[in-house]
């Protein structure tokens, strides 16, 4: 009996998926009028003015021009996926580090002790190379943070590669790192985004507005808050992956050998 | 350019139905890896390339990680998928 | 006046500092959460007149919308937000009463769920609601995991999947929307050009999935038992009290004010409303019936509330003045009443020792207050007289009646589940009145505890809201009016307020 | 044509994605399901951006209205946002997995409702720890006995009926 109402829930979830996917293409390929799902091109989207870094007055962005070297254009970071993350969507972002936040924390608690039989230590080739590895995960994490607001990349990847580096440590040696260290990064590195944002907020009138110049585009120093926030974003992505990892990875109790 | 992109969104349906009916779970588990990791690779080639490293980094290699451990800790604590 | 984001910030701050502060002591996590959510009364109460005066659009990172994200400040949604930070404080102090000693976590996440609550009444874009409505996702799948042992990771495990299947779904929505018109702003979207219907309606449809969910509506609310028996009380009334004011007024939001006949979604609006409406009837039959049948006090609160929900939403579809004060009200008292019963339940299974209701016989004869207070949450809920919900539901049936057509099929499922809830709190107030049974009575040390001022404070606070808003309905009838002009008149009561800069 | 194929391969995930969820009984599976169904709505988003022939969107040379080769920026912005969502929400449904795991012994889904209705139904709460957290941090709840707590109050099942 068990066998076929597995097959009839199966043919009922493949019928209601197919609905679902013909509904969806019928809708999409609607032929009446009325905007449809290319309607909008670039010109018509908000990204115009993103790209055109003239949000404060888009009225003018028909005739606005930006290239590198440029000063002090309203958003610096040459790297428009960036400026639209940090700058111009910031809240999203926000809120978005707190989806993090809330993952780790709930991962903290929840996470019950881990029986783990160790019959063998990590080798030695594996206990030599791991450091060296460990740091080329760091600089290129911490690269990749640092030129968020040039190159692709920025907070979140750049903070998952450095975060890589310490897991390979949890793996390789056996002791748990003191797992402290992170939280209060992870608590600080929060608390630095909403400083920079209520600064923005008391500073310029508006939360995480930007107060400082945003110097010349494609410079490495450049494009004010969008750098600061983005390496803090780095590190507290670095601290909250790498306490969630080693929470996963669990302490080791030698029982075994 | 065409070429490449149809084959790899093929391949990725293809493996993504596999992952659903694959007899292991650590099979599937390595599967969903590959179809982040071509998933990465179809966002580079949409000019999408911070989402691709995105995805690349977070999307394949942790995702499929802390799966990998929990299917460790879970077997560790008596699960045998042949029973 | 973009300070008023400040409103949103308490409990993050609190959130933020607690991992670090829960170093130092035990205690911290908990009063750092209550100080939050005071603060947030505090400056939401000061912010009130300016607000009342003139709402305000909250623009960030000094943006403004459609292409910055912006906050809607307004009489409407500062209302709710006083009403989630007072119910907050009121379920955090309750849950003191219970012997469970709480890690720090616990409170982080509540604070986060609070501040999403707060974030999803007051945003104004459609991301935003997406980015928010997964920050109360997650602490809630957390905060009921952490609740019983046996059954907290399982109902915790089906809300969680299919509120990921219906939040990705909004995702792809909303990209489809982006896709057609340009704009993710909900004003812009209230006044924008008109999408071809079949995929206004597919789209419309998509964004609304995740609040039929949280709003426990028909085909999605198979979660509801699982979710309910394995979260703790305070968690129950969280779930029931904090959680559905922002998500009904979401619903409200995005079906009134951003899809109207005016708006970018034209005329699929009808289509859509009808779908709203017909579910909502569902819901509340099924619901109020799986209310009828369930023999565990938490579970039986989880699907009436499914059933009120059915009702908002019935309300909501109907969209005339009366039915949209109504279901205002409603909302307001249900979550009083239901966040008074949660407290109830709470404590007299920590008193019984179990969680079903008959088995908890004669509870209300050794402490008739307890008793007292179970009769006043009832009544409201079943909208008798002299309590608050039953103005909330005479609006909505006469909005019902007015309207006539479909809504009439509303009137119906309302009133005959008006009967069957009627049926069953009888039934468990005859269990709880009932002659007590002599076995187990908890030893008396305990009972102090559990019965001590943690719970009667806030439980009689609240009976006191419902009976005030009772007997004088006319308290909040400014705040109803201006409301609902809000919500029905999206051209002067919303988009007016919110200055963009170009590209509608 | 090529957006087609990005649509049409992204929305195809999609469907498998939903299909897995509704039908597999093995939540390690289903939370795979959930990915796919995640990695899908990305690349939807994505593919909604993207326009033929235009570049990736960092400034490397002069811009102005008339030439912006550059596909469209905001959704990749809001697909960054996701995929970190994405790995949180894993991340807690795999903590809560193996937190069901310990107590359930099983991986399958479908809790027979009913018949564990009973019994935690009927178990006093004083005995059951109704808060994990307050009574072992985070220990295993009876050291010892790997018991599932179905078949240990046999006898209050009898009195529940």
């Amino acid at each position: 009996m068990k066998r076929n109402n597995r097959l009839i829930i199966n043919l009922f979830a493949l019928v209601v998926v197919l609905l679902f996917g013909f509904i969806s293409i019928l809708a999409v390929t609607d032929g009446r009028s009325g905007l449809t799902m290319f309607s909008a091109d670039l010109q018509h989207r908000v990204s115009y003015a993103f790209l055109l870094k003239s949000v404060s007055h888009p009225e003018r962005a028909s005739n606005a021009t930006v290239e590198p070297g440029g000063r002090d254009y309203e958003d610096g970071a040459a790297n428009v996926v960036t400026s639209v993350v940090v700058d111009y969507r910031m809240l999203d972002t926000f809120g978005e580090v707190l989806v993090l936040f809330a993952a780790a924390a709930g991962v903290g608690l929840l996470m019950t002790e881990r029986k783990r039989v160790v019959e063998h230590d990590a080798s030695i080739v594996v206990k030599t190379a791991v450091p060296l590895v460990m740091l080329f995960a760091i600089i290129t994490g911490a690269y990749i943070v640092l030129h968020g607001h040039l190159t692709p990349g920025g907070g979140f990847p750049g903070g998952a590669i450095i975060a890589s580096g310490f897991i390979l440590q949890f793996l390789a040696f056996r002791e748990s790192p003191k797992r402290l260290i992170f939280k209060i990064l992870e608590s600080l590195a929060g608390l630095g985004i909403l400083a920079v944002g209520l600064v923005g907020l008391f500073v310029k009138g508006s939360l995480f507005a930007n107060f400082i110049a945003t110097g010349t585009l494609g410079a490495t120093i450049s494009a004010g808050t969008v750098l600061i926030i983005y390496l803090l974003i780095g590190i507290k992505v670095a601290a909250e992956l790498a306490s969630i990892s080693g929470d996963f990875i669990g302490g080791e109790q030698r029982i075994g050998g | 350019m065409e070429i490449w992109v149809v084959v790899l969104g093929v391949l990725m349906v293809v493996g993504a139905i596999a992952v659903l009916f694959q007899r292991s779970l650590r099979n599937s588990i390595i599967t969903f890896g590959i179809i982040s990791l071509m998933s990465a690779l179809i966002m580079a080639m949409m000019k999408a390339y911070d989402v691709a490293i995105t995805e690349a980094s977070i999307g394949a290699v942790l995702t499929t990680a802390i799966f990998f451990w929990s299917l460790k800790r879970v077997e560790e604590d008596g699960y045998d998928e042949k029973k | 006046m973009n300070q008023a984001i400040l409103l949103l910030l308490f409990p993050a701050a609190a959130a933020l500092i607690t991992p670090a502060g829960s170093a130092l002591s035990e205690r911290f996590g908990r009063g750092l959460a209550l100080l939050s959510y005071i603060a947030g009364i505090v400056y939401g109460v000061v912010l009130y007149p300016q607000i009342a005066a003139s709402p305000a659009s909250v623009i960030v990172g000094n943006w403004k919308p459609p292409y910055g994200i912006n906050l809607f400040v307004s009489p409407l949604s500062l209302g709710l937000v006083l009403l989630i930070y007072c119910v907050a404080i009121v379920i955090l102090v309750s849950d003191f009463a219970s012997n469970r000693k709480r890690r720090a976590q616990f409170y982080l996440l509540y604070s986060l769920l609070t501040m999403a609550s707060v974030g999803l009444v007051l945003t104004a874009d459609l991301f935003n609601m997406f980015v928010f409505l997964e920050i109360a996702g997650i602490s809630t799948f957390a905060l009921v995991a952490v609740g019983r042992e046996g059954s907290g990771p399982a109902g915790s495990l089906r809300y969680l999947v299919l509120a990921q299947l219906t939040t990705l779904l909004m995702l792809a929505g909303i990209g489809l929307v982006y896709s057609a018109t340009g704009v993710l702003n909900i004003a812009s979207l209230s006044r924008f050009a008109a999408l071809n219907p079949a995929v206004a309606f597919l789209a419309g449809l998509l964004i609304l999935l995740p609040f039929f969910l949280e709003m426990k509506q028909f085909p999605f609310n198979g979660w509801i038992g699982g979710a309910y028996r394995g979260a703790s009380p305070a968690i129950g009334a969280t779930m029931s009290g904090l959680v559905t004011v922002s998500v009904a007024m979401v619903l409200a939001r995005l079906l009134l004010t951003m899809m109207n006949t005016g708006s970018a979604f034209g005329d699929a609006t009808t289509k859509i409303r009808t779908v709203v409406l017909v579910l909502g009837a569902a819901t509340v039959l099924i619901g109020e019936t799986a209310a009828f049948r369930e023999k565990e006090i938490k579970r039986v609160l989880g699907y009436s509330s499914a059933g009120q929900m059915g009702m908002i939403a019935i309300g909501i579809a109907i969209a005339s003045q009366s039915a949209v004060r109504g279901i205002l009200f409603l909302l307001v008292s249900h979550t009083i009443a239901k966040v008074l019963l949660f407290l109830v339940a709470g404590t007299s299974a920590r008193l019984s020792g179990s969680d079903r209701w008959d088995e908890m016989r004669g509870i209300a004869r050794r402490f008739p207050l307890l008793g007292m207070l179970f009769a006043v949450g009832a009544m409201t809920l079943m909208g008798i007289p002299l309590f608050s919900g039953f103005w909330g539901k005479l609006d909505l049936i006469r909005a019902a009646i007015a309207s006539g057509g479909l809504a009439v099929v509303g009137v119906v499922a309302v009133l005959i589940a008006t009967v069957v809830e009627g049926v069953y709190f009888m039934k468990i107030a005859h269990a709880f009145f009932e002659a007590p049974a002599a076995a187990k009575s908890a030893p008396p040390e305990s009972t102090k505890q559990h019965y001590g001022v943690a719970f009667l404070a806030p439980a009689l606070v609240l009976a006191a809201a419902t009976v005030i808003l009772g007997v004088l309905p006319g308290l909040i009838d400014p705040w109803l009016s201006s409301a609902t002009a809000e919500l029905l008149h999206p051209a002067s009561g919303y988009a007016a307020h919110i200055v963009t800069g170009g590209l509608q | 044509m090529v957006t087609a194929t990005f649509l049409l391969s992204a929305f195809s995930l999609i469907l498998v994605g939903i299909f897995g969820m509704l039908t597999r009984k093995n939540i390690i599976r289903i939370l795979l399901a959930v990915n796919i169904l995640e990695t899908g709505v990305n690349l939807l988003l994505v593919s909604f951006g993207y326009f033929r022939g235009g570049k990736a969107p960092i400034i490397t040379a002069p811009i102005s209205a008339s030439n912006l080769p550059f596909v469209d920026p905001l959704p990749q912005a809001l697909v960054l946002t996701s995929i970190v969502i994405g790995l949180g929400t894993t991340a807690l449904a795999l903590a809560i997995t193996l937190r069901y795991y310990r107590r359930r012994r099983t991986l399958e889904f479908e809790p027979d409702e009913e018949d564990f209705a009973s019994v935690e139904g009927a178990r006093t709460l004083m005995r059951d720890s109704d808060d994990s957290t307050s009574v072992t941090e985070g220990k295993d709840l009876h050291p010892g006995s790997n018991v599932p707590s179905d078949r240990e109050p046999a006898g209050a099942k009898e009195r529940a009926k």
